[in-house]
């Protein structure tokens, strides 16, 4: 998958758990869960969305990489 | 005396000393005024509102009838016909029947029927209501079945300012008046403010602002309603009360705009529900507030029997504070 | 030796004032003899005895008003000296109590179709969303206007409705935001809160989750709160006293061990919906029902009585906010377990000043239903428990 | 049954033994309710004994009584048991009308008793109907029809004689006349004092008779009730009474003097009686003192009856509203 399909999937995946925000505001390379205020349970179902569309594991060791829009697209490209 | 402010300090008084106040008050005002009724004069009256009347005003203007209610209503109907300004009382409204057709068919017709050409400025007081055990035929509360009738006004004092004070605008009216005085009321005792002097007789009162559920009583409802919403307030729902006073005509402003605030609305009558005026009530707040209700509409009336004698049979008659919290407590959190 | 009370004259008599008195100490009295004039709001009445014997003293003096059933004399019976001490009048069995039973709810007749309130029909109309899609919060199941409000945005396809105005998020912010001020004011007018703080070393827990999470796909992995709330559970068992209801006066153990978890709703609001059985579940069951209830939460499909079931709260900022929360009470349960956020702090291990992720623990108790011995043992048995997670 | 009244020892002590029996039953009552046993409204009958008394010698089983709100004294001559009396005052469900009534409601079918009614001449057009339906159904029976002579001011007084006489109805009308209508004195409330002469008005027989004299009105009630029989159509006695005691217990009397009182209380039925017994040696000392010892036993029973009674359960509240067939 090219970057931008990877960019809009995250935005569609954001969009079902922070409804109100809009993700296609956010920074690079701003704190995801700070920005939208995403707490553990949202973020573990941002995670699962992800794991889901793209049909991959991401290890918990990983979640860190997904914390930045910049971070989470470097790491869904490979 | 209140130093600070110069008035004299609020009179404390009961609901029966209001209610003779005023009548007192009405006879000393007017020439033309004289009240009617059995028992009246030598025996005091028999809730003994009108002690000591006779001895001040003699028995012209106090004047004890026999017992003959359709004739001295009727006789009360005809002086008003021809200039004077009766007040008359009918023992209790469950001896109103007897004189049912006076009321309706004379007092409440006759200025339409004729065009116009004659006014019936008549007053008719009557006790109402059950909670003495006075058993079936001595507990009617027949406030709703009068304020069915176009020609009439009906009152209901619930407060001892409204007992102290309707009876002088009442008598103003060119129109026949009803005052109901709930029986259990004359005993409560309350506050008068001494720079109030007069009250209308046309708009409810809300007597506890709230926002959650707003709950409409009148009469000896109105202490009931008034306990739930004490009752609620600890529970964190925050209850509207509104004294409805008039039940005929009925004040749809006052009532509208708090059942549009507060989208819920429990009535408290002590009527019978079927056609009382709680019915009439429910009816138009369906018909103009339907898109403001989020909630049905509860009723707290009267079981559908003759009141009984027995204390906790009658108790479980008549509408209680715990039914009105109950029901205000479903609507706002339904379990 | 009895009392000759006021008597009831009249249905609604309540006190009389003696004007007379027909008898003095000493005189002999029998039945239906007249013993004093009472002035009443009907007038002067004369007042009948009913009993044989000699006035032995006149309590109530002349001008004196009395209630009715207050002692106005004292009467010795015949053959009876006047003993110094009076006997005890059997107390008069009071008229019965009338019982209120209880009200009659007119139950609707259950009807397939989705009940909405007008005024919930109306509000959904304005923001576009189909009010029978929502699952309702208000009388017999129906959808009222805070359910619509609290409704998620309209999907793409509800967007294609007539919108009537902007869709606002979240509940009716002002109606939420008074109903949690209502509550939380009367849990500090009523409750008399004691607080208890610990704190607690989540390495062996966390270590233990990295583990479990490690072999599973992210839809079956566990979240810590997973682990505290099953320990909460747990250790609630230990202490029954937190666990349950203050009602009337008296504290009511429940058996059931329902868990509120508090949830922070998007755009404002605070809601604690009930884990139901949080004891008799296992770490997964614990999570999907933990996810459930989030979810609905936040999408307005919460039923009412999971917001009445709970019989313990846990309130946790999760792994972004404060160090320590201490928790106000939510009426009428008995305590709230403050969670704070799990952080790398120094820590004592073995003499050494060691590194360790801590979280602060703080429980908030009713002091009428349990006292700061008992909150101790719940906070000792909720840290012994975490480091065992493979026993939860 | 002829009209006229054969006193011997034993209709003698009868008669004394109803009127004491309903004078301590009065006293009784009013102890029960200076201790809150009994509540509501309360109207005693002392003094007007000999009435009921007197007219209750006339009847039979067959026939019919309708009372008013002071219906004590009519329940017990009629032989309403004294216990399901005072179970009714105390609201239980034993009571005669199961503690719906209380004092002014006392009914019993067994006994044709068809109730105190608490609305002034309310009986009146009720005991008509009764009587219309016994001239069909149960031939020879008289209602015995008992009002005030504050009844007489109502319309339903004039159209419910003027419909008795008319269709020749077999209705006693007795007006117990005891110069009070609760406060206004008789003289006060009616143009025409003499009640008897009203019922002239639509040739009804009708007859003064002295209402303190049980054998008096013994003798009137046989004489009305032998013509009301042979199908001469309604009857109508005033009786002269007094009552002793106030209108209902919360009444300061304002409207009477206590001398008044204190001259009737010499035409007192009940002392008269005795000494006319005692004196014609058809009562002995030994004789009373087991006529009031057996009469307070009686009371001493009805009381425990109603302590001992139950309440009704509330569940019943609607029972009775709507019947689901007529009684036979």
């Amino acid at each position: 998958m090219n970057e931008s399909d990877i960019r809009n999937l995250i935005f569609d995946v954001l969009s079902g758990i922070a409804p109100e925000a809009d993700p296609t505001k956010l920074a690079g390379t701003v704190d995801l869960r700070a920005a939208l205020d995403l707490d553990s349970m949202d973020f573990l179902n941002f995670v699962i969305a992800l794991s889901k569309r793209i049909s991959v594991n991401i290890p918990e060791a990983d979640y860190p990489k997904l914390f930045t829009l910049n971070g989470a697209i470097a790491y869904l490209a490979k | 005396m209140n130093a600070e402010k110069g008035t004299a300090a609020p009179l404390r008084m009961t609901y029966r000393e209001a209610c003779r106040q005023a009548i007192r008050e009405a006879l000393a005002g007017d020439p033309k005024t004289f009240i009617m009724g059995e028992d009246v004069g030598l025996y005091g009256g028999c809730y003994a509102v009108t002690k000591g009347l006779l001895e001040e005003f003699g028995p012209m203007r106090v004047r004890d009838t026999p017992l003959a209610e359709s004739a001295f209503v009727g006789a009360g109907i005809g002086a008003a016909l021809a200039g004077m300004r009766p007040i008359v009382e009918i023992m209790t409204c469950n001896f109103s029947l007897l004189a049912l057709d006076q009321i309706l068919n004379n007092a409440a017709t006759i200025s339409h029927m004729s065009g116009g050409q004659f006014a019936v400025p008549l007053v008719i007081r009557m006790a109402t209501g059950a909670g003495r055990q006075l058993a079936a035929q001595h507990s009617h509360s027949l406030e709703g079945w009068y304020a069915h009738i176009p020609g009439l006004k009906v009152l209901a004092p619930a407060t001892v300012e409204d007992a102290r004070y309707m009876l002088k605008a009442a008598l103003n009216d060119p129109n026949p008046v009803l005052i109901f005085e709930h029986i259990v009321l004359y005993n409560a005792e309350g506050e008068l403010d001494p720079s109030v002097t007069a009250v209308d007789i046309s708009t409810a009162k809300v007597r506890r602002p709230g926002r959650a559920v707003t709950i409409l009583a009148y009469g000896n409802s109105l202490p009931k309603a008034l306990q739930a919403a004490d009752e609620l307030a600890r529970d964190g729902i925050d209850a509207e009360v509104i004294d409805l006073r008039v039940l005929r005509p009925l004040d749809n402003a006052t009532i509208f705009q708090s059942v549009t605030k507060t989208r819920r609305c429990v009535i408290v009558d002590e009527g019978w529900k079927s056609g009382s005026i709680s019915a009439e009530i429910a009816a138009r707040l369906s018909e103009d507030l339907f898109f403001e209700l989020d909630a049905p509409i509860r009723r707290i009336c009267s079981r559908e029997a003759p009141i009984p004698y027995a204390a906790h049979l009658e108790a479980a008659a008549l509408p209680q504070m715990p039914h009105i919290v109950d029901a205000a407590r479903r609507l706002v959190r339904p379990a | 030796m009895s009392d000759f009370v006021m008597p009831s004259l009249g249905a609604d008599m309540e006190k009389g004032t003696v004007v007379e008195w027909r008898i003095k100490p000493g005189s002999a009295v029998k039945r239906g003899d007249v013993v004093a004039v009472v002035e009443t709001l009907k007038g002067a009445i004369e007042v009948e005895i009913f009993e044989e014997g000699t006035v032995a003293e006149l309590i109530a003096k002349e001008g004196q008003e009395v209630p009715v059933g207050g002692v106005l004399a004292r009467i010795t019976r015949p053959g009876e000296t006047a003993p110094a001490q009076p006997a005890p009048q059997p107390p008069l069995p009071a008229t019965p109590q009338p019982k209120i039973p209880p009200p009659i709810i007119s139950v609707t007749a259950p009807s397939a179709r989705v009940k909405v309130s007008p005024a919930a029909r109306r509000r959904a109309a304005e923001r576009g969303i189909d009010p029978d899609r929502l699952t309702g919060t208000g009388i017999d199941g129906s959808v009222t206007l805070a359910d619509v409000e609290a409704a998620p945005a309209p999907t793409p396809a509800e967007a294609a409705l007539p919108k009537a105005a902007k869709p606002r998020w979240g509940f009716e912010p002002s109606e939420m935001r008074q109903a949690i001020a209502a509550a939380v004011s009367r849990s500090k007018r009523e409750i008399p809160h004691y607080y208890l703080t610990t704190t607690i070393d989540m390495s062996a827990a966390l270590h233990w989750l990295q583990a479990y999470n490690k072999e599973r796909l992210p839809d079956k992995r566990l979240l810590p709160a997973v682990l505290a709330l099953k320990a909460t559970a747990k250790a609630l068992r230990e202490t029954p006293q937190l666990n349950g209801y203050w009602e009337s006066g008296a504290f009511r153990a429940m058996e059931r061990i329902n868990i509120g978890w508090a949830v922070s709703l998007r755009g404002g609001g605070l809601i604690a919906p009930a884990l139901r059985d949080v004891d008799r579940m296992t770490l997964p069951e614990v999570m999907a029902a933990l996810r459930d209830l989030v979810a609905r939460a936040r999408g307005g499909g919460l039923r009412s009585s999971e917001l009445t079931d709970p019989t313990f709260t846990v309130t946790s900022l999760g792994d972004r906010g404060a160090e320590s929360v201490i928790g106000v009470i939510y009426p009428p349960q008995v305590a709230i377990l403050g969670l704070g956020r799990i952080s790398k702090r120094p820590w004592v291990v073995d003499n050494q000043v060691a590194a360790r992720p801590l979280m602060a623990a703080s429980l908030s108790a009713d002091h009428r239903a349990s006292d700061g011995h008992t909150g101790g043992l719940f906070l000792d048995a909720l840290d012994r428990l975490l480091q065992e997670p493979d026993a939860l | 049954m002829s009209d006229k009244v054969h006193l011997d020892r034993d209709h003698g002590q009868h008669l004394l033994r109803e009127m004491l029996r309903i004078r301590r039953f009065e006293a009784k009552c009013v102890e029960l309710y200076q201790a809150q046993k009994i509540r509501g409204f309360l109207h005693l009958y002392d003094g007007e004994e000999a009435v009921a008394v007197g007219v209750m010698q006339a009847l039979d089983a067959r026939d019919a009584v309708v009372s008013t709100y002071r219906d004590h004294g009519h329940a017990l001559a009629r032989g309403v048991d004294m216990g399901s009396l005072v179970a009714e005052m105390y609201g239980k469900v034993e009571g005669c009308s199961r503690g719906r009534g209380g004092s002014m409601h006392f009914f019993d079918r067994a006994k044709r008793f068809y109730g105190g009614n608490a609305i002034v001449g309310g009986g009146l057009p009720l005991a008509v109907g009764i009587a219309l339906a016994d001239k069909e159904l149960r031939a020879g029976a008289v209602t015995v029809c008992f009002f005030g002579e504050g009844a007489a001011g109502e319309g339903e007084f004039h159209e419910s004689l003027n419909l008795a006489e008319l269709w020749k109805l077999p209705v006693l009308f007795v007006c117990e006349n005891n110069l009070y209508a609760m406060g206004v004195p008789l003289e006060e409330a009616e143009a025409e004092t003499d009640i008897y002469r009203k019922a002239a008005a639509y040739r009804t027989p009708a007859e003064k008779v002295d209402g303190m004299d049980p054998i008096a009105v013994e003798a009137a009630a046989r004489r009305a009730a032998a013509s009301i029989r042979s199908g001469n159509g309604p009857y109508f006695l005033e009786c002269r009474t007094y009552r002793f005691r106030a209108h209902s217990m919360f009444d300061a009397q304002l409207y009477r003097t206590k001398e008044e009182v204190e001259l009737w209380k010499k035409r007192d039925p009940l002392p008269r009686l005795q000494t006319w017994l005692v004196e014609n040696n058809m009562l002995s000392e030994e004789e009373l003192r087991r006529m009031e010892s057996e009469i307070d036993a009686e009371i001493v029973a009805a009381v425990a009856f109603a302590e001992a009674g139950q309440w009704e359960a509330i569940e019943d509240l609607e029972r009775f509203v709507l019947m689901d067939e007529a009684p036979e």
